[in-house]
């Protein structure tokens, strides 16, 4: 079976993946900076580098890590997540509490991360049925879960002492320079972007994000996915709970106060645009790891942490101008691109 | 027909032609810090009316509503506690209210506006900053509620009595001398404090400065001063901040109970444990795994329940009457024994307790 | 090529369907049978209800009255995905497609091919498309993201999508519009070969030619109701015109011949980078200058750059001898310039205000004092032109949106009419509304050129060109490719020159 | 005479009918209403049930505590409406009052830093508007971003020392009340921009236009509005009454610190969202975010006076958000559905289950 027409053979340039090269170009950048900052410390002060040092940096990047791969996956359906530090305020505590009572670790991580799960579906079912604007909603629950959160705690605190030592030892221990838990944040990473770059709903949360009309007309089932982002955004929320615990020891009330607009932070810089159906969760990670590596350069360096907050909003600014110029630049090639095949096709 | 829009363009003319006018009103002298920097009102108000009666009874029912710096914070639920037994015991209602944030000024100052609303008999206040409070802890005195200030002082004039859980100065350089001992007096040092701008914070940190003057502690340097600001994320990167930033750092000094816990967590499970001594202020609880593992050797604080029923026995004198404030005058402190107002009105707990291995089981708080 | 049997089940028919919305009847009682191996055109003036049909078969609306028949049998399609699931696909004229995403993915999406685990077998999508791009005949990289394609690519990516789940039945919705003369030509071969293949074929387009070039049965709608189905064989092409529009065309076109005044509009080589080069022409007070040629040649672009929606790079534009400064719409309106836009939903109206509103959106400083708004000068100004305009409404404070397409126009002819401007560009006046409100509106144009204003009119409705142009312009490719007064102007001349195959038969 | 406009092929791609919204602005109307009356059911509640709130001294107390919020709810609301959103407004108040104590160490006369403060909220404006209008970048990333940076810069300007002896009688006017009344010498300045912000939006061209930019920015442009230029002014009017809000939060509470309004931005977007203002821009009522504020204010400062803990009001705030946010959309959705479900009767009655667009 033959078409009739003959085929019109014109050499296009090979672009390949034009797309993924895009992508690649917006990772390389962050680690190029990254990079950068942690060669130049390390010069400046040689202790820095050293094995614990090492072990310190990946340590506090895996909470954010997880933290801002779920959002990712908000963001990527172009709805967004405002509540994950108050989740992993309460499913912290959560965990402690059930260890406290004298629970195996493994069962507390579980909970932690069902609760979270349960938390983000609550937000999704709001999303995804009211069609509301999910700053606004989650903005909401952010409130309604902090409030639980420190009516339920109240003034108690989970101590290391009360911990067992079996589990606040995973919580700092590790491989020489390679810790438990940036292992398990890595194992998570890779299993959440494989999932997005290989599976069908995965493939329909970027469909979703870039037009939700064509998601619509191509039969993607939208609310579903909204709720399956939400809920996978809270588990991984409790998952960073519990590892909080495990890592710093101590929760109380306030644990996770604020932490939602450093992951927002994270995501953006990590090359995830708010307009969703873009980014990659390897991107977010190296965002992240950008991120609280600044917290622990400047210290090290003499500069007073007075400096952090200034220069993780310049970061971010920075991050977003430098995406909306790459994005108009890339739209203009493939705009000419387009024109350069049409007119050679028939001249 | 011309239709031009020329939308918020008057709006942004007017608000420059507003900024520039003032500015120019100004050039011809204003009011400046030195032109009106009479002495900021030193003297503590006195209370209201009566002159002290020692020996007037006791009134009950009174009501005194305990507002410390942030709730659902351990130190203070504790010493909140002592005052509460101390209150049932004299036979006054307790009432706690508070900020859930330690740095939320503008919450702590709408909160003494509602207890002057509520007609207590007296307030407690760990303040979170020394003049915020100022103008309604005025407006509370002048409406006959006695202001107390416990654990963090505002500034003299604003309040009748403040409870210092040991003197400042005892503080400071007891914690010094603590950690001089544990490095034999050798070796640089580093002070991991809690909010930057947190009062009493930076008092202990003036006078741990002047006591390092001293020549016995000559071969001690202070290296660098951090800030924590009471999180405990924050504080366990500031520590590891200090280690990678001054590898031979030999001692860390955090006068704070959440700085201190966060240090001690990040040594225990780092490669410092045990080569850099950690010394401040912690609750026996929190630091007693520390202890036992070697982390710390020697820590110290006062007993914040005591602090806190202290602060519940001066409200009452002061609000049955009893005294006014004034330098000299005395009261009776339940099971603590009598204490006498010194000079600006502060009364002081006595003298801080140090917990090793040896005493900490003794304790429970 | 075989005709059907009388006797054949149709793959996908409509019986008695009928659907409005809201006060507007989109169709009443519609019938229509698709045969498996036929290509079925329907014909219908803008705003007969063809895209409703299309989208009852297409499973997004669901029909009011009447049933869907699938191989004979009644069916309900949910939404789209059923009716895809049914073997329909339908081509929109301007495609939804996923621009962050490939052009394989955008294919496959919802329906990726799988190999073990469940994981999607992206090697497998990438050949599959580059396949079917084969079989059309095309190079399009399947890697190649679909942001910033043309919408002749964007189609293809569509047909191709098509041909991926062997879609029984194709809709295309005015699939050439935007197409030059090759690509014209490949489209009618893909169509044949997928009826040889045994797949029914709906097309509509507004090019006759092309519905007697592919097509072998019709069908006509008009104001939503069935007017005629029949074989297209032994149909002349007046007969069907006739049916289409129902009335003759002059009654449709009122053109009166107004005396022309001295130049209102210069344009002089007007350039923006990769968008349209070296635009020169004029416009005369009290003429109609026609502005014709395909969808994508650049016909808006250079009206937006004109008004200052858009900036441009080079050359000159002068209205009533004054140059003016690019890219400020505000200071265009202030020389007398007026810019009803393409697209009457998303540019030409506000549809969450009211009609008053919207009218008095151009006039804003006019109808306040000190700054201040006033409500009657408001009321009166709005009420005035729409009156005018004969719009039909129930109460000034009504949405703009719950009018129907025709008394939308007039609202938006209203609001810039209100201006009194000097020089009119209007961009498609006539584009989805219905063929009462066309008369009108084309009434309403030449009186004004009759009163000495200067008019430009973009129009892919060749008839409407025809009709109302007293000169015409045709751009292709950005460029003006050609010049033609009234006299000689046919829909032969202005087809060649739109698509660039000057001298040579399309 | 049928017509088939709505969801033509021919217009817009998208099959998808647009939402039939011809009771938006009754809705949008109604909302506000209803806001306002909870508030006045709140006040005749709490002046005869909740003892001692309704004395003079509690009434300045409830005021001047929410005066920081509803100062910047004016400008916030004409931004809301214009379809951006301003979250670095709490960083810019604290960056000013961090500004205006650095300047009073440094021994400058209050008459001229004022000047200056309010110089420096006008950038903080125009480097969020021109990043957003210029580069077109999307306002809450930006702002995001400028949240962060202004608190930064004021961490690095004020740093540990908090100033506290500013003349005593700015002081008085910060915190003072007009003799025997309970209106704070503040509220009127507030009373002022409220006029200037009501007249504004809905009785001039500016705010016509803005209700236009909000409904549809595109639409806007074709009319002839300076969307740009109007989107920058109000992202500058914003940054202007921030900084105003951060020196009046430096005389109420005596203290210049550089952590003063954090977390401010939140309760504004809650209290103008509460209002009725619609976060995809182009519908609500100044008189509605008014009422949002002080509805939220007052139920704050009575759940203090009846002691309900700081923690569960934070909960109240929480669920008023959602619901002020859902009630509008689901309530219209129930009312589609039931007008789709009438018209459907004619026909096989089947519940139509249309793919979630998702706006």
């Amino acid at each position: 079976m033959t078409t009739t027409a003959e085929p019109v053979r014109v050499a296009v340039p090979p672009s390949g993946g034009l797309l993924d090269r895009v992508l690649k170009m917006r990772e390389l950048a962050i680690l190029a900076v990254l990079v950068l900052m942690l060669a130049a410390t390390q010069i400046d002060n040689s202790a820095f580098l050293s094995q614990q040092g090492i072990k310190d940096l990946l340590l506090n990047a895996t909470i954010l890590v997880l933290v801002a791969v779920g959002e990712a996956m908000v963001v990527i359906t172009r709805n967004v997540d405002l509540s994950v530090g108050s989740v992993l305020g309460i499913t912290a505590f959560a965990a402690g509490d059930f260890l406290q009572g004298g629970g195996n670790p493994l069962l507390a991580v579980v909970l932690a991360v069902a609760l979270g799960a349960a938390f983000g579906a609550l937000n999704g079912l709001l999303v995804s049925i009211g069609q509301v604007p999910a700053l606004v909603v989650t903005l909401g629950t952010l409130y309604i879960i902090r409030g639980v959160d420190s009516i339920w705690v109240g003034s108690r605190e989970i101590t290391a002492s009360v911990l067992p030592s079996g589990f606040v030892d995973f919580g700092h221990n590790g491989l020489s320079a390679l810790p438990y838990l940036a292992v398990l944040a890595a194992v998570v990473l890779v299993a959440v972007a494989y999932f997005l770059r290989n599976y069908r709903s995965g493939r329909e949360f970027y469909a979703l994000g870039s037009s939700p009309e064509a998601a619509g007309l191509a039969g993607v089932p939208v609310r579903k996915r909204i709720l399956a982002a939400y809920i996978a955004c809270g588990a991984l929320a409790g998952l960073a709970g519990a590892l909080y615990l495990a890592r710093f020891g101590n929760v109380d009330s306030g644990t996770g106060s604020g932490y939602e607009l450093t992951v927002v932070s994270a995501v953006v810089v990590g090359g995830v645009a708010f307009t969703g159906g873009s980014g990659s969760v390897y991107g977010v990670a190296l965002g992240a790891l950008l991120l609280t590596s600044i917290n622990s350069v400047l210290p090290s360096i003499g500069v007073s942490s007075v400096w952090v907050q200034a220069i993780d909003g310049i970061l971010l600014l920075l991050a977003i101008a430098v995406d909306r110029v790459l994005a108009l630049r890339v739209t203009g090639v493939l705009r000419k691109r387009a024109a350069e095949t049409r007119s050679a096709r028939h001249g | 027909m011309t239709q031009r829009i020329a939308p918020a363009g008057r709006l942004g003319v007017a608000l420059a032609v507003t900024a520039t006018v003032a500015l120019g009103l100004s050039a011809c002298g204003g009011t400046t810090k030195n032109s009106t920097d009479k002495a900021a009102s030193s003297a503590p108000a006195a209370a209201v009316g009566s002159s002290a009666d020692p020996n007037a009874s006791t009134k009950t029912g009174l009501t005194v509503a305990f507002l410390p710096k942030q709730v659902n914070n351990p130190y203070f639920t504790i010493s909140d506690n002592g005052g509460k037994t101390a209150l049932t015991t004299l036979g006054e209602s307790y009432k706690e209210v508070g900020t859930s944030s330690g740095t939320d000024t503008a919450g702590q100052v709408s909160y003494v506006n509602t207890l002057t609303q509520q007609k207590v008999s007296a307030i407690a206040v760990s303040a979170q900053d020394p003049a915020a409070l100022c103008t309604a802890l005025k407006q509370a005195m002048s409406n006959g509620i006695k202001v107390v200030t416990y654990d963090s002082d505002t500034d003299p004039g604003c309040r009748q009595l403040f409870i210092s859980q040991a003197s400042s100065e005892a503080l400071g350089r007891s914690e010094v001398d603590l950690l001089g001992k544990q490095l034999n007096y050798t070796g640089d040092i580093a002070i991991l404090s809690a909010a930057q701008t947190a009062t009493n914070q930076n008092t202990w940190i003036g006078y741990m400065k002047d006591e390092l003057k001293k020549p016995q502690f000559a071969k001690m340097k202070l290296v660098k001063v951090a800030y924590g600001n009471d999180d405990a994320q924050t504080s366990f990167q500031q520590t590891q901040g200090l280690l990678q930033q001054y590898p031979n750092l030999k001692g860390i000094i955090s006068p704070t109970t959440v700085g201190i816990k966060a240090a001690a967590q990040y040594l225990s499970g780092s490669k410092y444990k045990g080569a850099v001594q950690l010394t401040g202020l912690g609750t026996p609880n929190d630091m007693r795994a520390y202890v036992k593992n070697g982390t710390v050797q020697g820590f110290e604080l006062w007993d914040p329940a005591k602090l806190g029923s202290l602060a519940a026995y001066a409200a009452t004198a002061l609000a049955s009457g009893q005294i006014t404030g004034a330098q000299g005058q005395t009261f009776k402190a339940g099971s603590l024994g009598t204490f006498t107002v010194g000079a600006q009105g502060v009364v002081v707990l006595g003298e801080p307790t140090v917990f090793t291995k040896s005493n900490i089981d003794q304790f429970n708080f | 090529m075989t005709h059907p049997a009388p006797d054949q089940v149709p793959v996908l028919a409509l019986e008695g369907v009928s659907k409005s919305f809201g006060a507007v009847r989109a169709l009443r009682g519609v019938s229509l049978q698709l045969f498996a191996g036929e290509a079925h055109a329907l014909a219908g003036e803008n705003g007969a209800g063809k895209s409703t049909l299309i989208k009852a078969l297409a499973g997004v609306h669901r029909p009011d009255e009447g049933t869907v028949l699938l191989d004979g049998e009644p069916v309900v399609f949910h939404g789209p995905a059923d009716a895809r699931d049914a073997g329909v696909a339908v081509i929109y004229q301007e495609p939804t497609l996923f621009p962050d995403l490939s052009v394989a993915e955008n294919i496959f999406m919802g329906r990726q091919p799988r190999r073990s685990l469940g994981r999607v077998d992206h090697r497998s999508v990438r050949a599959a498309a580059a396949e079917l791009f084969r079989r059309l005949g095309v190079d399009l990289d399947p890697d190649q993201p679909a942001r910033g394609l043309s919408i002749a690519d964007q189609q293809l990516v569509e047909i191709a999508k098509a041909l991926s789940f062997d879609a029984r039945v194709l809709i295309m919705d005015e699939p050439t519009a935007a197409l030059t003369g090759s690509e014209v030509a490949r489209l009618f071969g893909v169509v044949r070969s997928l009826r040889e293949e045994g797949a029914a074929v709906l097309f509509i387009s507004h090019r006759l030619e092309e519905v007697f070039a592919l097509c072998q049965r019709v069908t006509t709608l008009r104001d939503g109701a069935w007017i005629a189905s029949e074989p297209v064989e032994g149909l002349g092409e007046d007969d069907l015109i006739r049916r289409m529009v129902g009335r003759d065309l002059d009654e449709l076109y009122p053109k009166l011949p107004a005396e022309v005044g001295a130049v209102a509009l210069s344009v002089r080589r007007l350039t923006r980078e990769g968008v349209f080069t070296d635009v020169s022409f004029e416009v005369r007070s009290g003429e109609i200058v026609g502005l014709a040629g395909l969808v994508g040649a650049g016909r808006s672009e250079v009206a937006r750059a004109v008004f200052g929606v858009d900036r441009w790079d080079g050359g000159e534009v002068q209205v009533g001898g004054k140059p003016l400064k690019p890219g400020a719409p505000s200071l265009a309106m202030a020389a007398g310039l007026a810019l009803v836009p393409e697209d009457r939903r998303a540019q030409g109206l506000v549809m969450g205000m009211s009609i008053e509103r919207n009218i008095n959106l151009t006039g804003l400083r006019a109808t306040s004092r000190a700054g201040v708004m006033n409500r009657g000068g408001e009321r009166s100004r709005a009420v005035d032109w729409a009156v005018r305009l004969q719009v039909k409404y129930a109460r000034l404070a009504d949405l703009v949106g719950t009018l129907s397409g025709g008394n939308q126009q007039k609202v938006v002819l209203a609001k810039w009419l209100a201006t009194s401007p000097s020089v009119l560009i209007v961009d498609e006046p006539t584009r989805g509304i219905d063929v009462g409100t066309k008369a009108e509106v084309h009434r309403l144009l030449s009186q004004l050129a009759g009163e000495g204003v200067a008019v430009l009119m973009i129009s892919s409705d060749l008839p409407e060109i025809l009709g109302m142009a007293d000169r015409v312009l045709v751009m292709h490719e950005g460029r003006i490719a050609a010049e033609i007064p009234r006299a000689e102007a046919t829909e032969q001349s202005v087809m060649a020159a739109a698509t660039g195959v000057t001298g040579r038969a399309a | 005479m049928a017509d088939t406009d709505i969801g033509t092929g021919t217009d817009s791609a998208t099959p998808f009918t647009a939402r039939p919204r011809s009771f938006r602005i009754g809705d949008a109307v109604r909302w506000d209403t209803v806001v306002g009356a909870l508030l006045l059911v709140l006040l005749v509640c709490s002046f005869s049930f909740v003892d001692n709130f309704g004395n003079a001294l509690n009434l300045s107390f409830l005021i001047g505590n929410t005066l920081p919020i509803a100062l910047i709810a004016l400008p916030m609301t004409l931004l809301v409406v214009s379809g951006e959103i301003d979250l670095s407004v709490g960083s810019t108040a604290g960056l000013s009052g961090a500004v205006m104590g650095a300047l009073w160490n440094a021994g400058y006369p209050i008459e001229t830093i004022i000047p200056i403060c309010l110089l420096l909220g006008v950038v903080c404006g125009l480097v969020n508007g021109l990043l957003v209008t210029r580069l077109g970048l999307p306002s809450l990333a930006v702002t995001i971003g400028t949240l962060a940076a202004y608190r930064g810069i004021a961490q690095i300007v004020l740093g540990a020392n908090s100033v506290t002896d500013f003349p005593q009688q700015y002081l008085d006017f910060g915190s003072g009340r007009i003799a025997g009344t309970f209106i704070p010498y503040a509220a009127i300045p507030w009373a002022v921009l409220l006029l200037v912000a009501a007249v504004v939006l809905h009785a001039t061209p500016v705010g016509r236009s803005l209700f236009a930019v909000g409904a549809s920015e595109e639409a806007a442009r074709f009319s002839g509005v300076r969307v740009k230029r109007l989107k920058l002014s109000m992202f500058v009017a914003t940054g202007f009454i921030s900084s105003l809000t951060g020196v009046f939060w430096v005389l109420h509470y005596a203290s210049a610190r550089y952590d003063n309004a954090t977390g401010l931005e939140l309760s504004v977007v809650a209290a103008v969202l509460l209002g009725g203002i619609d976060f995809d821009g182009g519908k609500g009522t100044l008189g509605g975010a008014v009422a949002g504020v002080f509805l939220l204010g007052a139920l704050q400062n009575v759940m203090s006076l009846v002691n309900v803990s700081a923690q569960s009001q934070i909960v109240v705030t929480g669920v008023l958000l959602v619901i002020s946010v859902l009630g509008p959309r689901v309530a219209r959705q129930l009312s589609v559905a039931h007008a789709r479900r009438r018209t459907l009767t004619a026909s096989a009655p089947v519940p139509v289950a249309t793919p979630a667009g998702h706006t």
